[in-house]
């Protein structure tokens, strides 16, 4: 009991009395984790859009010109059960020429001789948000070009091979960044714990003198630094928020973003407690490095 | 209790200490002395293990310092008491925080500790600066402050490093007649001093070093 | 002279017992000025590709059906000479057919009656990269809207707006996150060069001891804090550059990012070496700041 | 050369100094004894201007150093030599580059700061460790380095903090009649002391504090 109660007050008066360590100490904390947060919510958030934006991937399907209603009920019943589908729109050959005469208005009298609708009937299909490869796209797409009732089968292959090559990109450079700040973060902590242990070297090594454990030294440190890489954590996730919520707020009216601005997301709540045990991972980390490599056998 | 066997200790491949070897009983009372360099705190060092012996083995308690493990450490200095000649008292705690933390770490019940602590502090008469920061004491003081924290935890031996180079003659007598009790109860007690008048009055075993040599040993066995 | 050796040597054997210091010293400069650079490096970029992006904006002008060749001439070499316009394609009538059959040959069979082309002729300008405010566009928009011979122009005003809002936000952005980092940057400068001076305030009140005046206390260190600023823009530099020729090697060859990849440029050489003096200058200010709280009137 | 007027000192509220009025001719030399926490360190502490009185004036070869603006304070140390009680040495230098100090920032010659360190570690008889890092050295090898460092400027008032605090009586002879072949060249000698020793040596005015207050002044005028 009189122990647990020393820790305790010795890790608060050490933070105390080193204001200006433990300040470094959560700042740097804040400073990397809020960096490390930054590129986190961007990466969250554009991986959220990309699949946003994947989902207004269309195909378009153009059944052969002769197709019997039923066989055409069947396709569309095919396609709608498929997982790859998200939805699935029929264009009859009238509802083409209506839209062909919306969009070019002045080009209207070139059909003016025509009796029967010249355009095609089609079926729009627009992707599950879920299919994130285009190995399932070019797949879905190659039954349909082999479909007996399918004469063609349109879509952008470019804008889709983009698109995953973007992803994969964007994976592959996520965890470059990620791993490199990660590494920033670890080593900086790190080192500040050093150069604030290095501040009570001489405090360590009078605690030895009189026959202290390394494991009754350490304590008080590890409690310290724990609640150094909470604070510091706690004011990432504060600072970060407050910059989200300014962000959203400032672009919620605009149309710049399109529709995306109203689907940006902050962390969903595990993220954010995970963030906080990572901050407090972080402290200790830092202090256990520290302490066993200035424990090494000194008066 | 004590034994060294040709202990040598270089540093930096310089001489401190050559082939001491010695015999120290249970009560015994030596004195350490000679000039200034002689080796006289790296002695002490080397039987608190705060210093490794390049040659030959110390035998402390029946214990073989040299070999003892990292972790034993502090269990070993836990039996003894250490007045050093640089004081090192915890700079920004108080004064009975610093004489209570070798029972702290003993885990002493608070209660018991707060007595000692004030029975030690009585003794070298720094009980009326119980709450001062031992950064802002006088030199003599802090010394005293060094000795209430050696004997607090009623050490198996005790190790002084010149524990009355800052002190006036008269608590210099003082001290020395503490020392003289907690020996008299059946402490062993080893000093370095250069203070005639300590040594006079301790009138103990007489060890003389000289770079690093013992040059004479003299004075009663008990 | 035995001063400035003093000086000089006392700066080095600061930075070499005081390892750990200098190496968090190093390391957080680095740090923010690699974070602070990726930014700039963005911004730089994404600057010159809207440049870009912006060059690529269409006005469609159409003459009127009946105009003068000599007029449809004047017309042409007024938009030519105005700044606000880089380029200038004529699209005659026969073009525009040949165009259409094209993009739509199934539905070529449409137009087999007709005689005459039935589309009309166009002008097509790109806008000058040096043109970015839709101030100008709009203003030759309306110009070009009252022109006599013109019949009708067309540009889409929704891609312009945007662009330029999204340029506005950019820039905005990038003044509040610039001077959040910067901000970050110099205190936590500080804050290390501070932990630093923190260990070493023995020595310097040992040196006042003596008689050392400020002056004399506080060259070492300001050489010290020049040093660890220009190592570590040194570094952050290097690191950026690498990472730079990483990326943009790595997506070179790729169709992904079109060929704006190999319009990736990185800083300048002037502003390499602001960047560096920077890097200095934090040095310094760090060291300042901290000598001038910490040398106050103690023994 | 010295005068105090009616000074007293108090750390937090507590009186360490109480009403000392005081006049200290040039080639004088001062013992000040006392016991523990007396307030002598704080007494030349305030002469040397490292903590202001809080009543009361301190003149200073006629400098008051209580109106003594910020950067002058460092002049007025460079006129003085300074032998702390705890040394306070600067710990990874060199024992010849923690004496040169003094002369560097006073900013002399390489030559001839040479020869003055040489001759003032001869002095105290360290001359056989110019290069040794002051950390290692023992605790009354440090306290000689802090010796020479205060003579090594040729100082107009020496100031010494208990500087045989650490060395055995034969030192403390010469250290004693160091700084009476020093106070005999004109160097007013200030010392606080606790060895009976070296006040006999010194043979100087006796001036005892006890508690903050200076009660007894005897000893020669010369
Ligand atoms: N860590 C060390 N590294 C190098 N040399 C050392 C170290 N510690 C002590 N020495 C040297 O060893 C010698 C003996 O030192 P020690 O401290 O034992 O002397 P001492 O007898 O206690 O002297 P004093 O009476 O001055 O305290 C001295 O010359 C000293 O310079
Ligand atoms: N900075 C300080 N803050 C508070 N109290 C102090 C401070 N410095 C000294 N004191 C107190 O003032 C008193 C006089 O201290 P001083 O160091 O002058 O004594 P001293 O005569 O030198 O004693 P010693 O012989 O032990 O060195 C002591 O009781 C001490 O605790
Ligand atoms: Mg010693
Ligand atoms: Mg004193």
């Amino acid at each position: 009991m009189k122990r647990l109660w020393y820790f305790i007050r010795e890790a608060y008066t050490s933070l105390r009395t080193h204001r200006t360590s433990t300040l470094i100490g959560i700042l740097t904390t804040a400073f990397t984790l809020i960096s490390f947060g930054i590129f986190l919510l961007l990466y969250h958030n554009v991986h959220n859009l990309l699949g946003q934006v994947q989902h207004t991937i269309q195909i378009i399907v153009y059944p052969k010109n002769d197709i019997e209603s039923g066989k055409l009920h069947d396709l569309q019943q095919g396609l709608k059960t498929d997982p790859a589908v998200d939805s699935l729109t029929f264009i009859s050959k009238q509802d083409a020429l209506t839209e062909f005469k919306e969009q070019f208005p002045e080009e209207v009298y070139l059909l003016e001789g025509l009796g029967e609708s010249p355009f095609p009937a089609s079926l729009i299909l627009t992707m599950a948000a879920k299919t994130p490869t285009t190995d399932l796209i070019a797949n879905l797409v190659n039954r349909l070009q082999h479909h007996p009732d399918i004469d063609r089968v349109r879509y952008n292959r470019d804008w889709i091979e983009r698109l995953t090559l973007i992803i994969t990109y964007m994976e592959f450079g996520a965890l470059v960044v990620g791993s490199i700040l990660a590494l920033a973060s670890v080593t900086i902590i790190a080192i500040t714990v050093q150069l604030a242990f290095h501040t009570r070297q001489q405090e360590i090594e009078i605690l030895r003198l009189i026959g202290a454990t390394s494991l009754f030294i350490s304590i008080p440190y590890l409690i310290e630094g724990a609640i150094l890489g909470a604070a510091g954590a706690g004011i990432a996730l504060g600072f970060l928020r407050g910059g989200f919520e300014l962000f959203t707020h400032k672009t919620q009216g605009l149309s710049v973003f399109g529709g995306f601005s109203s689907a940006l997301e902050f962390f969903p709540l595990p993220l954010s407690l995970i963030l906080i045990a990572g901050g407090i991972l972080l402290g200790c980390l830092g202090t256990l490095t520290t302490i066993y490599g200035s424990l090494r056998f000194r008066l | 209790m004590i034994q060294l066997f040709h202990v040598t200790k270089y540093y930096d491949g310089c001489l401190a200490l050559s082939d001491i070897s010695l015999r120290i009983e249970k009560g015994e009372c030596v004195l350490l002395t000679g000039p200034s360099g002689a080796g006289k705190t790296t002695l002490l060092k080397l039987i608190f293990g705060a210093e490794h012996p390049d040659e030959g083995q110390i035998l402390v308690q029946n214990r073989n310092i040299a070999r003892l493990g990292g972790s034993d450490v502090p269990y070993h200095r836990r039996t003894m008491g250490y007045v050093l000649q640089d004081f090192k008292l915890l700079p920004q705690r108080t004064v009975s925080e610093n004489v209570a933390l070798p029972l702290i770490i003993r885990g002493l019940s608070s209660f018991e500790s707060r007595r000692k602590v004030l029975e030690a502090l009585r003794a070298v008469g720094m009980d009326h600066k119980l709450s001062t920061i031992a950064s802002v004491l006088s030199a003599g003081e802090q010394q005293r402050v060094c000795i209430a924290r050696a004997i607090v935890n009623s050490p198996i031996i005790l190790l002084a490093d010149e524990p009355t180079g800052n002190l006036d003659p008269q608590l210099t007598t003082e001290i020395a007649s503490l020392f003289k009790a907690i020996n008299t109860r059946g402490t062993t007690v080893m000093m370095a001093t250069h203070n005639r008048q300590v040594v006079e009055q301790l009138n103990g075993r007489i060890l003389r070093l000289d770079c690093g040599h013992l040059v004479s040993d003299q004075g009663v066995y008990r």
